[in-house]
């Protein structure tokens, strides 16, 4: 009750007039009342403002996630030819039906997509307000951009180079390896619990094998569904390998699958899909590609 | 209208009513007290979080439960009806809300698929009112005894209940 | 030389050169031209046509002025409010003089809508009310004069105007309501038609303090001439004596112009735009604009009746000097209006009766005082 | 003059959006009022149903142009107590100061259009003035102007930007500045106390029965604000007082408004002051169990409750949305018997319809 005092209601007109008067006595004698001239005057934005998106086409991996969780679906992936960078996918956005709510910059894993302080977007035509891969292309501006999200360095694994030794577990100080067998195979491998991770590069220090690589990532704070694979129905064709766009998957033979051949001999270890969880970005675009329905995503239709 | 400092006063007395057990919070008092009046109908009290609580009401003691509730415990405001619709029922919950002991109840009443009729309450809460309109427009709950059941959203030609989950716009 | 001698001149001039064109085309033809030539310059030069010439040019200059004057009114309103609510008001449309031109470019774009009469409406009346309305306001403005010698006079002796022009002036303000009543009720909207009677009671309860008021100024005056009025008041400016007078005739004057603590028959929040809701175009145009030169002339006659007049320090015309304070009065409208919210009609009706009318009652009574007892 | 009944709405300047409340006069005075409602159906608790957790933030923010960070942040409420997330304590006190923000904000437009409504224009431009301030600190801190999309389940989008704190305090003694002003412009005025006190009373046992919350409650003499009585997020932390006002009149409810907002500056500074360090986010599960959440928080307008019954998968199975307006104004007949049709728009005005959150 400090600063308050309930006013007592009194006077007829003159203290609202005087309010009034000392109003007018300022905007007539300053010159300018409190007004922005639209067109020739401008307000400052915040540098987060969410007006028109951009793209950067090099940073950009077409995972199509801004097109996942668009809760308008106005954004698609449309596929574009570049003289550097070949034929890629890259996502347009129809501003006619955007909400302008930011998701798409917020999800995006390499943080290619952004929204600028661009708010005048209206045209005549609505087909105009529909702005391809092209139309936001911008490839500088994320120089100009200070993102918000975090970059984190964390150990991502290269199965093929690993031996199961165990150094990388050994030498964690915050214990957040620890080595899992795959199943129905014979190897183990270290997993990360990345929640509690560090960044302190004493696993990939470790490794005699250099299988660990400290790789930066951005915080992700969409909880994206993660492929799981079903051993027995992948076949190995390495279709999902090809599809993914944070190269997350390679194929690998995996040893103790092989099949037992007629005389007790064993045939050649079958290929398989791994998965680099680090890495993974959570598109859903190897489930897609899987004929065989190898891959469970929960959460992304076909 | 001399029926609310009435009802200020009986709410007090309602609650000193139920005979106390030492050191039994407000929240089981007013299950205890629910469970004893209706004996038959009323079950599934629980307490959800401190000055949450939950209990299932048949539908043929509703109205009873919904006056007891207002009259001898103290809930004068009903805060939502919500009408969920599952696969097997209809579920009405009542959130109702005591300006005296600051307690909020959760009751559950449920309906049958082919027969979605529930008692009328907007004459224990005139807030009631509205409400029900709103259920019915848009999920088809009928209120017996409701003093002008129409449409309140939609237009009143529209044939569907669109919150359904058998709607298919 | 005031406006009648200023106009007399140059139709006379006009006269004597056109018949004298006349006279010499005349020498050229045959006898019966130039007998018709004689008659007709001999008419144009008669006393009578001279004198109905002048005071035809005459009222056109007073009315065009006047326009003028309304456009800078609407200027001064659309400017004032602008500034006392925190905006810049009209500025594009004529950008060097501070958006002057925003009015007529507003005029022209209403000039160019469509003119709607709603179906059910009753035809006449609808047709007629604006016809009304804008009449008897542009006809107070015919009386007002700007000066001793700019106004709308009789003969060329100085001084000697409509000699009731005051009287005049406070009739054709009260006409409105009945045009207002016209169009509320002709537009066959119940909205209207609650404007009307609004403004109908309003009008009513707040045309008798008007006139008490007024009256007492005559009665100090002793005359219903505006180049008396202000003459009697070389010595001392009414609003000094009859101050109680001056505030309820300014009151009364917010109430009959209709701006907002009093605005009830176009309060817009409750009667959308109440009694102009169905007039669309031009029409409203006129309205919008009418309120202007009643807004102007209220200012005109409380200048004229309690504060001077044209009368102040020489430097300035005297012209100039009744229009500033005229500006000043209706600056003072715009500041209490923006200041304060609309009252309801009962509360307007009771402040009319009960508090306005005893006051200009009292007031009336202090100027037969000062008058009889001779201090005035 | 003969009884007859008037819409006032749905295009009429007294109804702040698209609804219609026909009167029925007798000259001047009401004998009976019936508001209509559902013009701006849009079917959000439907759309709902088909969208994943996340992408109902931003639908949730069009529920109330007014006041939309209440309605965001009411629905990560809902979903954390659906999924029993705990959200970090420096995102709590964000929310908490955000939401006093937007109360204020929300309250300042209520002012201007109750200021609108009565014919004084002032009020009008200098309250959206100076909501302005407001909606520039929102957005420097949310990025946009009106839906502002911050809360998140389980945190905040952002964490402050430089000199927010110091822009804050400079806003908030600004806006205390200010609040003097009004009460000159509307207190000061006898218009305004002619227009208000005494008219369209609400009794205090009318106001429960028929489900009236909020400012318009508070203004009958009920003692209940759920920041203090069912406290979340932080407000326990927080001192502050639950303004309340006797009359039940339009007086009295424009009074407990600009009580309030002097509370809410209080609490914008403590939230400043007692704002801790550490992060403002964590990553909320995908997927809810099967079971019901509540979130009930205290919106400009009343008490707005959300009710969400999630079935294992990534979207509501249902999603229930209590709009405090909308009860508020089916009590509208009630108050409106018996006064004058312009005290209809000091009434309405008085109650702060938002026909978004109304129809839904």
């Amino acid at each position: 009750m400090d600063a308050r005092q309930r006013p007592k209601p009194t006077g007829i007109v003159l203290k609202p007039m005087r309010r009034t008067g000392k109003q007018l006595a300022r905007t007539l004698i300053l010159g300018k009342p409190n007004t922005v001239l639209y067109p020739e005057e401008k307000l400052d934005l915040p540098q987060i403002y969410r007006g028109k998106h951009v793209l950067d086409f090099k940073k950009c991996i077409g995972c199509g996630n801004c097109v996942l969780v668009c809760p308008n679906d106005c954004m698609w992936l449309e596929k574009v030819e570049d003289p550097e960078l070949g034929k890629i996918e890259r996502p347009g956005v129809d501003l006619g039906r955007c909400l302008f709510c930011g998701f798409c910059a917020e999800v995006c894993p390499t943080v290619a997509l952004h929204m600028t302080t661009e708010f005048e977007l209206a045209d005549r035509d609505r087909d105009n307000l529909r702005l391809g891969p092209l139309d936001i292309r911008d490839d500088s501006f994320g120089e100009t951009f200070i993102e918000e999200r975090q970059k984190r360095l964390v150990p991502v694994l290269d199965l093929s180079k690993c031996t199961d030794c165990e150094m990388c577990a050994g030498e964690c100080p915050e214990m957040c390896i620890a080595m899992m067998p795959i199943e129905n195979t014979d190897r183990k491998k270290p997993e990360m619990n990345l929640a509690k991770c560090l960044s302190h590069g004493k696993c990939a220090e470790a490794c005699p094998e250099k299988a660990l690589t400290m790789t930066e990532v951005y915080e992700s704070y969409f909880d994206m569904s993660e492929p799981d694979l079903v051993l027995e129905k992948c076949s190995g064709c390495g279709a999902c390998a090809r599809k993914c766009p944070s190269e997350a998957i390679y194929m690998l033979e995996m040893p103790g699958t092989e099949k037992t051949l007629k005389g007790g001999k064993k045939g050649k270890p079958k290929k398989r899909a791994v998965f680099v969880l680090e890495k993974c970005v959570g598109c859903g675009r190897c489930h897609k590609a899987c004929r065989f329905d190898a891959i469970d995503m929960p959460g992304v239709r076909k | 209208m001399s029926e609310g400092s009435e009802r200020d006063s009986t709410g007090v007395v309602g609650i000193e009513k139920a005979p106390s057990r030492i050191g039994e919070n407000p929240e089981n008092r007013v299950l205890r007290a629910l469970a004893e009046s209706f004996p038959r109908t009323v079950s599934g009290g629980t307490q959800l979080r401190p000055g949450v609580i939950r209990a299932r009401v048949d539908r043929s003691d509703l109205y009873s439960a919904c006056r007891t509730l207002r009259d001898d415990l103290g809930f004068e405001h009903l805060t939502m009806i919500s009408a969920v619709d599952y696969e097997d029922r209809f579920e009405i919950v009542y959130h109702i809300t005591s300006y005296q002991s600051r307690l909020l109840i959760e009751l559950i009443s449920t309906a049958p698929k082919d027969d979605p009729v529930v008692d009328s309450v907007s004459s224990v809460w005139g807030g009631a009112n509205w409400q029900e309109r709103e259920s019915y427009d848009l999920m088809g709950i009928v209120f017996n005894s409701h003093p002008k059941l129409e449409r309140i959203l939609l237009p009143k030609d529209v044939l569907y209940h669109p919150l359904r989950k058998d709607f298919r716009g | 030389m005031n406006l009648f001698e200023f106009c007399h001149g140059i139709i006379h001039w006009l006269v004597d050169l056109v018949n004298n064109l006349w006279y010499w085309l005349g020498d050229f033809l045959p006898w019966y031209f130039g007998d018709l030539f004689t008659a007709i310059g001999d008419f144009a030069a008669s006393e009578g046509h001279l004198l109905f010439m002048t005071v035809l040019v005459e009222s056109v200059v007073i009315i065009v002025v006047a326009l003028i004057n309304v456009l800078n009114f609407l200027w001064i309103f659309r400017k004032l409010s602008g500034r006392i609510l925190d905006f810049y008001g009209p500025y594009y449309v004529g950008y060097r003089i501070g958006g002057w031109l925003q009015n007529l470019a507003d005029g022209v774009k209403l000039f160019t809508k469509e003119i709607i009469t709603p179906t059910k409406a009753d035809r006449l009346g609808f047709l007629l009310a604006p016809v009304i309305f804008v009449g008897s306001s542009v006809t107070i403005l015919a009386v007002i004069p700007l000066s001793a010698n700019f106004g709308l006079s009789t003969t060329s002796e100085p001084g000697e105007y409509v000699s009731a022009g005051a009287l005049f002036a406070l009739a054709a303000f009260s006409i409105a309501p009945f045009a207002i009543l016209l169009a509320g009720w002709s537009s066959n909207n119940k909205y209207t038609l609650i404007g009307g009677m609004r403004s109908a009671a309003q009008m009513m309860s707040y045309e008798i303090p008007l006139l008490l008021a007024a009256a007492s100024v005559f009665l100090l005056a002793g005359s219903f001439n505006f180049v008396d009025i202000v003459d009697a008041q070389h010595d001392m400016w009414f609003f000094i004596p009859l101050f109680i007078g001056f505030v309820v005739f300014l009151i009364c004057l917010i109430a009959e112009v209709e701006i907002i603590p009093f605005d009830l028959p176009e309060a817009e929040a409750e009667l959308v735009e109440g009694w102009t809701t169905e007039y669309g175009g031009m029409r409203f145009g006129l309205f919008y604009m009418t309120t202007a030169v009643r807004s102007y002339a209220g200012g005109a006659l409380a200048t004229a009746f309690f504060l001077g007049g044209w009368q102040g320090p020489w430097f300035v015309p005297d012209e100039i000097w009744f229009l500033i304070k005229a500006y000043i009065v209706y600056t003072v409208f715009m500041w209490l209006t923006w200041s304060v919210p609309r009252v309801r009609i009962d509360q307007m009706l009771v402040f009319g009766w009960r508090r306005l009318l005893p006051l200009a009652v009292l007031n009336l009574l202090i100027a037969a005082a000062l008058k009889s007892g001779g201090w005035l | 003059m003969a009884e007859m009944w008037i819409n006032m709405g749905p295009q009429h300047p007294m109804t702040h959006g698209l609804w219609n409340l026909r009167v029925k006069i007798d000259g001047e005075t009401i004998v009976a009022a019936e508001p209509e409602v559902g013009y701006l159906h849009r079917g959000i608790e439907k759309i709902c149903e088909a969208r994943t957790y996340p992408q109902i933030i931003p639908i949730a923010d069009r529920l109330c142009y007014g006041s939309s960070l209440t309605w965001s942040h009411l629905y990560c409420l809902t979903i954390e107590d659906l999924m029993d997330v705990e959200v970090p304590e420096r995102a709590e006190y964000i929310r908490v100061m955000a939401i006093e923000m937007q109360r204020i904000a929300s309250h300042l437009m209520w002012l201007a259009a109750y200021a609108g409504d009565l014919g004084l224009a002032v009020g009008f431009t200098y309250t959206m003035r100076d909501r302005e301030v407001l909606v520039d600190l929102l957005q420097a801190l949310t990025g946009s102007r009106l839906t502002y999309n911050y809360p998140r389940i389980g945190g905040v989008a952002h964490d402050l930007p430089p000199d927010f704190e110091r822009d804050t305090i400079r806003a908030v003694q600004y806006m205390e500045m200010r609040l003097k002003e009004y009460e000159d412009l509307f207190d000061g005025s006898k218009i305004f106390m002619m227009r208000n006190v005494g008219i369209g009373i609400l009794r205090k046992e009318d106001g429960i029965n028929l489900g009236v919350t909020g400012p318009s409650l508070r203004a009958s003499g009920v003692d209940y604000d759920l920041r203090k009585d069912m406290p979340y997020s932080v407000y326990p932390e927080m001192d502050f007082e639950v303004a309340t006002h006797e009359d039940g009149d339009c007086y009295a409810r424009y009074r407990v408004r600009m009580d309030e907002m002097w509370e809410s500056c209080r609490i914008i500074r403590q939230a400043l002051q007692k704002m801790p360090k550490g992060r403002w986010r964590i990553v909320a599960p995908r997927n809810a169990p099967a079971g019901t959440g509540l979130g009930r928080v205290e919106d400009p307008r009343g008490e707005a409750v959300m009710y969400a019954v999630g079935d294992g998968t990534d979207r509501p199975y249902r999603l229930k949305i209590r709009s405090p307006i909308f009860v508020t104004v089916s009590a509208a007949p009630k108050i409106l018997v018996g006064y004058k049709l312009a005290d209809v728009v000091a009434i309405m005005g008085g109650l702060d319809m938002c026909i978004g959150e109304n129809d839904r």
